[in-house]
């Protein structure tokens, strides 16, 4: 398990080749890659700039990965999540999971990316021409996160 | 007591952290909350509207009423926005 | 989109990366790697030979990739097959989604790797120490594909 | 009309591919797997179990009533197994 917090431009190719040779029985690796859009609302993004609440953010994105490998078999799971100013095109965050099979790996990645969307201390502030502003969380994020809810957790 | 803020909360408190001596009345993160906005324009424009205000004791989620007892920092952010 | 399938090693790196500047709104990119595992049942695999019907498995890839673009908005699908015989470590196939948000990204390569398990027409045969066999197919990848059928199909 | 044949169905009958006249009385998937397992030992054993038999009229997949009609060529292929 690898989880790690950056202010530096994240090498996709490195981190996936990382873990492709995870597991002596790796057969199945899934990737998710978050990238910076180049417009929203059809204006151009000049940039994102990530705020993030040290030590916090590394031991609530530790807690899902372990969550996430007491859930499903997995053979690796690596997080690097960029902090400071990202520019259009390049990655927000890179999330990787390795198992023997396609299901394990697909349904942690996902579950890992929507409890980082909700649970893990980021917040980002757009800048365009016209002007910054923060984004708003999503009641969608907030709808992912809670179908992995656990039936005790769900009643709170 | 150290206080964090981040993102717009900092941006209005004007300040991403300080330490801060709590009365005896203030238990809990809600009455925290209630107590800072009582404190100044900046801290009642930033805890204006405390249902989009998320707190963490220690580095750990909590709700308002959480206990604040012998917590060592206590942050106050805006719904996440990471990933 | 690109379909294709090869003899030679597949290189993931380039792959990603050919994807990844492919909309100019990617906000999500999801990669499935298929890798050939090292053992199957306690007994080191010395190789996996995948045999296709050419022609077949191109516009049955492709069909499916269409089928993706109609449920989802996607901004780019890359799929490469490899066919032959592969080492363990190997990559067998590699699937890349690219959307503007992770929802559509994870839904369809989900969907395209459900679909090239099921009805893209590949055979593999294990070569171990102890002797060859063809992999039969999984119930359980018949119960993955099943989930995306419409309600017209699922009566089928 | 072409027949192909992969994996261990191509294995058992020998040979990838060939050319065979068909009978008019086979019309159907159906009717030509029925006749082929009558051809000799080889196609009797590709063909022991239909149900595990997978058919392709023109490289379209099709179950044992597809009419065969002007089809090209026929693929019999067991579950696959890609991806």
């Amino acid at each position: 398990m690898s989880v790690r917090i950056t202010e530096a431009p994240i090498d996709v190719a490195a981190e996936t080749a990382a873990l492709a040779h995870a597991g002596s029985n790796t057969g199945a690796l899934v990737t998710f890659t978050g990238i910076c859009r180049r417009e929203e609302d059809g204006v151009p993004i000049a940039a994102l700039v990530l705020e993030h609440y040290a030590g916090m953010a590394e031991a609530e994105i530790e807690r899902h990965v372990e969550e996430a490998q007491k859930r499903w078999p997995l053979l690796g799971v690596r997080i690097v999540h960029r902090v400071g100013r990202i520019k259009p095109g390049e990655t927000i965050v890179f999330v990787a999971t390795a198992s023997a099979h396609r299901e394990p790996a697909f349904a942690a990645a996902e579950f890992l990316m929507d409890y980082l969307k909700t649970r893990a201390p980021f917040w980002k502030k757009v800048e365009r021409a016209d002007g910054t502003h923060w984004v708003a969380a999503k009641k969608t994020d907030d709808a992912a996160a809670a179908r992995w809810k656990k039936p005790r957790e769900a009643a709170e | 007591m150290k206080l964090l803020y981040f993102a717009w909360i900092r941006e209005r408190v004007g300040k991403p952290e300080e330490e801060i001596e709590l009365p005896a009345s203030v238990a809990t993160v809600g009455d925290l909350i209630h107590w800072l906005k009582k404190r100044g324009e900046e801290y009642a424009h930033a805890f204006d509207n405390p249902k989009v205000v998320r707190a963490a004791l220690d580095k750990v989620h909590v709700g308002p009423a959480a206990k604040i007892a012998n917590a060592r920092e206590i942050a106050f952010f805006p719904p996440m926005t990471g990933g």
